[in-house]
């Protein structure tokens, strides 16, 4: 994984169910941290030489090394989750993309409509394209539904410091803003902390996990439950008759979606649980028109 | 206004602890890179400590012990092997940020996030507008001035700043200047562990990998800027978390249309600027540790 | 001679007491410490390839800790190694996005130059606030490193960034294979000539040219220098320029030859770690070459020890920061011991 | 009656080695209480090392130290402070940015622990004043003349009411005024019944004011605490060296026995000046105070002195030669070429050549081996890329070293392992060269023994002889005397008077302290 471990979300659901997946089925798992981009295919090509059978990685920068590498170990599989769909393809590399974007796009939309105040913040680890892009999504979402909404972002600087994410969010909250879309690992433990001191105050998470942080202000998810598409990948590699290609993964796949915190609805502030439930309607039908392909969200990587 | 103080405040204390010992060591002439690793140790066993034994007082005590045996180890390396202060300073702080993180992962069994289920005690509904912020915030402005007394209005802090300064001129009043040191690290320890205790347990109950992100080094740069005197330090500490509050303003104010970047680069760039005005102040700073090279 | 035989022995004594602290580390936390070692001595040099690999990795790094080495004998405690590196970097991909299209023999050393040009850059500030403002270097350069980072984090993602695909990568535009110097292993024959060309230059400028006795006469007492007449200042800019520059170097080899481009955050412990080269060999050059090999095959190693000893990541930075806190000591006691055993070794051998 | 006080100081067997090398063997020294010692030696004599074993400073390998009858613990300041023992340094060690009070305070017990800063200043001027001392004591460290800065280091001395006041070479950097006046001082102290030792180089001062002598020579004890009336001057000069072996004329005139025949001028006034300054004046810099209005003329084959006491704008003149100091007006000239705009490595390549001030900072560069200290000047006379051959170098340093009688093992080792005297012919060795038409010695010979001193005086006449120009700057109006063809004296910056020999002492002290003007 090209991400640290211990953001609460994508690898650390990763890391779980692969050490479950690899338990069920009887085999030896690596779990390899590269934080450095100039090492991944030094990683990869020991991993091949190593025989490993499937190598499972992360995020779209590994693409180069996947293209360098596959065709020279070619009875590993490799599995690229989060990655554009190689071209011209390789028979046994799969690659997996997620409309992620699409999940914050239903975000800016619910948040722009559950919002007192008509103002949306979004906190990232560090800009970068697939951060941008649902920024942009935000925006988009927020404007569909309510034309005079508005959307701070900022960066911390970095995925893993929870203090500076609890400084951006309470600047945020103090402004009046009152709806933050997070998207910045262990920093989000952070910005639920800014929003636990103060009254009426929502965060939209990216794991389940992060229910607990905030069980009466994260209000809702946008999930992409890593995890799960691994589990996907991995057993469909385990299994016979598996061939190289690419998975486009979407919302409506159980792998991405935009979800409202069952905790929220339990423990959260009353008014805002009923104006939740209230535009909840709004957001499902916007999901199904996705879905549908009756409505397009434009991708925009610059900000 | 009141906002922004808070904010200062809250962001600014636990840079001002860690400045504060880097400022003690400073004086007894070591240049303190390893800050950043002990602060790191401070907020790790701060919050595992809270989870394991439940109790704030023994976690608050594992966070000063191991704080000050990761200075006195740092102490070992500088004062008895003779080795860069500089360059052990930033092994101190990779053994600090790795050491915590394997620590987590072997006691928890994972890398994720470690959340506390209560943190240091806040002021309360009494301070008005403070009321979030922890008692080590309502601390630091008396341990800045006891600080300040101890450095200089006492024999014990001339005789520390003259071990630094003129190391033969200590031996001669009968000072052990590698004494003086370790009295130096060990208590910078101490103020390092509260700077990590604050950071992780202050306002959050949680600790993260890697969570100081360079706060140890805009100490060490704090300490530079404030010419190693406690106050001018703990102002300079402040002035750097005033930067970084205005970074995030400024990203909410211009939105897109700055790099965000650009803007998150303010506090380091301020910090150089810091450090130019202090050398111009004193008319050319001394270089740091480069003792063993130099001739003098 | 005998001096250098024991800086080397007194080297390995305190990378194996830090190599012991790591041990001690590792049983602690329940991993296996002689389990560990194996690993590395296998990663580094005994499996098939180590030792290609651990060249890959020592390349770079000599080149930077060649340069460090040179700012510091001229009394400067340059740890901008890691800024210097990214900004050659950068440099060079936009010199050759620029030139985009040229033949490679134009283009390649155009890149060239423009790298060690954008090191040499990065290295200018921190030198021109040193000499004529006496602002203190360690910090001007450790704070040029955090702002290279950023630099990086917004070329790759703004305007360097490569538009393929979904956009989402962070990082330039793959280079054209013509203009690549090394496929993905990072070795050449070309990459290898640079380092030897590096190698010698430098060790001839600092062993052999008035240049390298003046700078480390001038590193260690500028103010006899300056009463001798030379223009101490000058020695001092060249010294951080040329040491920006070798960085820069490495830093575009990285680009024109494994990564074939511009990545986000790649090689984030670059610098340090050939500052640490640097301090190890004692600044000579020779040093640096053999330090800088030991240096790769422990980064070779480090990609191969979570693999095969299961250990985790943190584990790799611990053992690196340990060498980091132990490598600089130079105990007399130490020395003293290590005399009287090599003096006893070769008493022993020569008895009859 | 005197039988019943045990001494105040009393050295056993005390042996010091450092590695291989032993720095005093077996000495046994007794001193009594309430008189002036001094203990002289060359330089490496051990003097140092003794006083520092005396002051705990330095574990002994062997041998015991009682003070008053009472054992003192070896190696232990605390100790050895507590039993009264307290030593001033050759160089002198307050930290620079401390003001005077805080010096005072930081080695002191008497007081208690936490002060403010008035009483602070309070606290301490009533000590200064009982060892009428006149400074302020806000004043820090680093911005007093010398001379108040060593009267400072003997107040820190006494803040506990030493027994025993060791002064590792006091005279070393005074005047001759100063040093009278440190001299007044030591006698008032010993009539208050403190015993003082002092480390001395010459025997002219060793006559003045020491009760007994001691001499060291090679670690070794050659004469313990002998009464002044049982030796001459020469005896003393014999033990110090071992034999007469300096020219019998400088030997006479280190010991202030006579005055050596002048070898007066060898300039005609035919001859074109090699130095010339015309009106120059200096921006003021802080560091030390600017010329006023200097002219100032040296011709081929003369030594002309600067006399003054420190700090009245000898080092500016130095730099101001030396093109390292701001130029206000005036002009300088070279051999004749105008250089008011020329740099230093300019001025080298026309014949300047300098003996630096301070040998340890501006001469040497201490970590650096002997001969990339002795190769500087030629590696610098050519472009800096340019190829050489270490190896070559080495030779012809060790050849030039060997001419100049430097004793050393290697010539890769450090410049800062050599001893003061040896140290200082290596900067000889280096400047005094066929090429250096110019010579500016700056405080040659101090801290160094009397054979150095003969040594390096017999250097610059040779020198002078070659046809070579000398300014000499030094504190010790005896060595301006003895070979110095002019004179000119400085105050504030300016020349205030200008004499040929023979030099009257009285009228040269009056114009040094601007009675004359
Ligand atoms: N720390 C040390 N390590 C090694 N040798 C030393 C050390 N200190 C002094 N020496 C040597 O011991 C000898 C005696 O030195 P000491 O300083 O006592 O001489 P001194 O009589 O004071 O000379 P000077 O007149 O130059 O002050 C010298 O040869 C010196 O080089
Ligand atoms: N570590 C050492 N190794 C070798 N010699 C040393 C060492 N430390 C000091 N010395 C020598 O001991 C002698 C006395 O040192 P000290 O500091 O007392 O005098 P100094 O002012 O440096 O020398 P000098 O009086 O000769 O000019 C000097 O000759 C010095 O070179
Ligand atoms: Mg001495
Ligand atoms: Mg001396």
């Amino acid at each position: 994984h090209t991400q640290a471990a211990g953001d609460n979300g994508p690898v650390d659901s990763m890391i779980e169910k692969l050490t479950a997946l690899a338990k069920d089925k009887g085999f030896e798992t690596r779990v390899v941290y590269a934080a450095d981009p100039a090492t991944y295919e030094t990683i990869f090509r020991t991993l091949g030489d190593a025989g490993a059978s499937i190598i499972v990685s992360t995020f779209n920068e590994v693409a180069e090394a996947f293209k360098a590498l596959a065709p020279e170990y070619p009875d590993t599989k490799w599995i690229q989750l989060f990655g554009d769909p190689i071209e011209p393809s390789l028979p046994n590399v799969v690659t997996v993309s997620y409309d992620y974007y699409l999940g914050c796009y239903l975000s800016g939309l619910f948040g722009a409509l559950v919002s007192l105040t008509g103002k949306l913040g979004y906190i990232g680890g560090i800009s970068i394209p697939p951060l941008n892009a649902d920024v942009n999504a935000i925006k988009v979402g927020s404007a569909a539904v309510k034309a005079d909404a508005t959307l701070s972002a900022a960066f911390a600087g970095s995925f893993q410091d929870p203090a500076k994410g609890q400084e951006i969010a309470t600047q945020m909250y103090k402004g009046g803003i009152d709806y933050i879309q997070t998207d910045s690992a262990a920093t989000d433990a952070g910005i639920i902390a800014a929003a636990n001191e103060g009254k009426n105050l929502m965060v939209s998470a990216i794991s389940p996990a992060q229910y607990k942080l905030g069980p009466s202000t994260v209000i809702s998810l946008v999930s992409l439950d890593f995890g799960q598409s691994l589990h996907n990948e991995v057993s469909r590699a385990l299994a016979d008759g598996w061939k190289g290609g690419h998975v486009s993964t979407g919302l409506g796949t159980g792998v991405i979606d935009f979800l409202l915190s069952p905790v929220f609805v339990e423990k959260g502030p009353a008014k805002l649980v009923a104006k939740a439930k209230a535009v909840w309607p709004q957001v499902e039908a916007a999901k199904a028109d996705i879905i549908a392909g009756k409505l397009e969200v434009p991708f925009n990587t610059t900000l | 206004m009141n906002d922004l103080v808070v904010a200062i405040l809250r962001s600014g204390t636990p840079l001002v602890y860690v400045t504060l010992a880097g400022v003690v060591a400073q004086r007894a002439g070591i240049w303190h890179l390893g800050l950043e690793g002990v602060m790191i140790i401070g907020a790790a066993s701060t919050i595992i400590g809270i989870v394991l034994t439940g109790s704030l007082g023994l976690a608050l005590i594992a966070a000063v012990v191991l704080c000050v045996l990761a200075s006195v180890l740092l102490w070992f390396t500088i004062e008895k092997l003779k080795a860069n202060p500089i360059i052990a300073g930033l092994g101190l702080t990779g053994l600090g940020v790795g050491g915590t993180t394997l620590a987590s992962q072997s006691i928890f069994g994972s890398q994720a996030s470690i959340t506390a289920p209560f943190g240091l005690p806040r002021l309360g509904e009494a301070f008005g507008p403070f009321a979030s912020l922890s008692v080590l915030v309502a601390a630091m402005p008396f341990v800045v001035a006891l600080l300040w007394v101890l450095l200089r209005r006492t024999r014990f802090g001339l005789q520390l700043a003259a071990s630094g300064e003129h190391p033969f001129a200590a031996r001669g009043a009968g000072v052990e200047p590698a004494r003086m040191r370790l009295f130096a690290l060990a208590f910078g320890g101490v103020l390092a562990a509260a700077g990590g205790a604050e950071l992780a347990a202050g306002s959050l109950q949680i600790f993260a990998q890697n969570m100081t992100a360079g706060r140890g080094f805009m100490a060490f740069a704090a300490v530079v800027f404030g010419v190693s005197h406690p106050i001018g330090a703990a102002f300079a500490a402040m002035f750097f978390s005033l930067v970084g509050a205005l970074g995030i303003r400024a990203q909410l104010v211009f939105g897109d249309a700055v790099p965000h970047d650009l803007l998150l680069a303010l506090p380091y760039i301020a910090t150089v600027f810091g450090v130019w005005l202090s050398g111009r102040l004193r008319g050319g700073a001394a270089s740091s540790a480069f003792g063993e090279l130099r001739d003098y | 001679m005998n001096s250098n035989f024991i800086t080397i022995l007194r080297a390995a004594v305190f990378v194996v007491l830090a190599l012991a602290l790591c041990g001690v580390i590792f049983e602690f936390a329940g991993y296996s410490a002689p389990a560990m070692f194996t690993s590395i001595a296998e990663g580094a040099f005994l499996r098939s390839g180590g030792l290609t690999q651990s060249l890959r990795w020592a390349i770079p790094l000599f080149i930077t800790a060649v340069g460090v080495g040179l700012s510091f004998r001229c009394g400067f405690f340059n740890i901008g190694a890691q800024g210097q590196f990214y900004a050659g970097a950068i440099a060079a991909t936009c010199a050759a996005t620029w030139l985009d299209g040229a033949p490679a023999l134009v283009l390649v050393p155009l890149s060239l130059v423009a790298g060690m040009a954008g090191g040499a850059l990065w290295a200018l500030w921190p030198g021109l606030l040193r000499l004529r403002s006496g602002t203190d270097e360690t910090i001007t350069t450790l704070m040029g490193n955090f702002l290279a980072t950023l630099l990086l984090i917004y070329v790759t993602t703004g305007p360097l960034k490569d538009p393929s695909g979904s956009g989402q990568q962070s990082s330039s535009r793959p280079l054209a294979a013509a203009y690549r110097i090394s496929n993905s292993l990072g070795l050449s024959p070309t990459i290898i000539a640079v380092a030897v060309v590096v190698g010698v230059l430098m060790w001839l400028l600092v062993n052999r040219s008035a240049f390298g006795v003046v700078a480390s006469l001038a590193g260690r007492n500028p103010v006899m220098v300056r009463w001798q007449g030379a223009k101490v200042w000058w020695l001092g800019l060249s010294s951080f320029l040329l040491a920006g520059g070798l960085a820069g170097l490495a830093g575009t080899l990285e680009v024109f030859g494994p990564n074939g481009r511009l990545v986000g955050g790649f090689l984030p412990a670059h610098g340090f770690t050939a500052t640490l080269i640097a301090l190890v060999a004692n600044l000579s050059v020779g040093g640096t070459a053999a330090a800088a090999l030991f240096f790769g095959g422990l980064a070779s190693a480090a990609l191969y020890l979570p693999i095969m000893a299961g250990l985790p990541s943190a584990a790799i930075d611990i053992i690196n920061a340990a060498i980091a806190l132990f490598i600089t000591a130079r105990s007399a006691r130490v020395d003293r011991v290590l005399g009287r055993l090599t003096g006893l070794a070769s008493s022993r051998g020569k008895a009859p | 009656m005197t039988d019943s006080i045990p001494p105040a100081l009393v050295c056993r067997d005390i042996t010091v080695r450092f590695g291989d090398f032993v720095a005093l063997s077996d000495v046994n020294l007794s001193f009594e209480r309430g008189c002036i010692h001094a203990v002289v030696g060359q330089n490496g004599a051990g003097k140092t090392t003794f006083a520092r074993v005396a002051a705990g400073l330095i574990r002994p390998d062997a041998g015991a130290v009682a003070i008053d009858g009472q054992p003192m613990p070896l190696g232990k300041v605390r100790e050895a402070r507590r039993l009264g023992v307290e030593l001033v340094h050759q160089s002198f060690a307050l930290p620079p940015s401390f003001s005077i009070a805080e010096a005072m305070e930081f080695g002191a017990e008497r007081f208690g622990p936490v002060f403010s800063a008035r009483g602070l200043v309070n606290r301490w001027r009533s000590h200064l004043e009982a060892l009428d001392i006149d400074v302020d004591p806000r004043k820090s460290i680093r911005d007093l003349p010398v001379e108040t800065q060593q009267s400072v280091e003997i107040a820190r001395a006494m803040v506990s009411d030493a027994s025993i006041l060791i002064l590792d070479e006091p005279t070393a950097v005074l005047s001759p005024t100063g040093a009278e006046a440190l001299f007044e001082r030591v006698r008032r102290l010993k009539k208050n019944g403190v015993t003082v030792i002092l480390v001395l180089h010459k025997i002219r001062e060793v006559l003045a004011v020491a009760d007994t002598v001691s001499v060291l020579r090679g670690g070794r004890l050659v004469a313990a605490t002998q009464p002044m009336a049982s030796l001459s001057a020469s005896a003393i000069a014999d033990m110090i060296v071992g034999g007469t072996s300096a020219n019998d004329d400088d030997a006479n005139a280190l010991v202030g026995a006579e005055r050596p025949r002048h070898a007066s001028a060898a300039t005609t006034g035919a001859t074109a000046a090699i130095l010339q300054l015309d009106g120059v004046s200096t921006l003021a810099d802080g560091e030390g105070p600017p010329l006023d209005d200097v002219s100032l003329e040296l011709r081929p084959g003369e030594i002309v002195g600067v006399a003054g006491v420190e700090g009245n704008g000898q080092k500016t003149l130095v730099r101001v030669i030396a093109g390292l100091a701001g130029l206000g007006r005036g002009g300088i000239e070279l051999a004749g070429i105008d250089v008011s705009a020329a740099d230093l490595a300019e001025r080298r390549r026309l014949g300047l050549s300098i003996i630096p001030f301070e040998r340890n900072s501006e001469g040497l560069s201490l970590n650096s081996s002997l001969w990339e200290n002795w190769s500087i000047r030629s590696l610098l006379s050519g472009r800096l890329l340019r190829p050489i051959r270490p190896g070559a170098l080495r030779e012809q340093s060790d050849a030039a070293l060997k001419r100049w009688d430097v004793r050393y093992r290697s010539s890769e080792q450090r410049a800062g392992s050599l001893s003061g005297g040896n140290a200082q012919k290596l900067i000889f060795a280096r400047e005094v060269h066929d090429g250096a038409r110019l010579i500016i010695a700056a405080q040659p010979t101090r801290g160094l023994d009397i054979g150095a001193t003969a040594f390096v005086w017999q250097a610059l006449r040779d020198a002078r002889d070659r046809g070579a120009a000398v300014l000499l700057i030094s504190s010790d109006l005896d060595e301006l005397f003895d070979i110095s063809d002019r004179l000119v004296v400085m105050l504030s910056g300016r020349i205030v008077a200008d004499y040929r020999p023979p030099y009257a002492l009285g009228a040269v002290g009056a114009a040094m302290t601007g009675a004359e003007a």
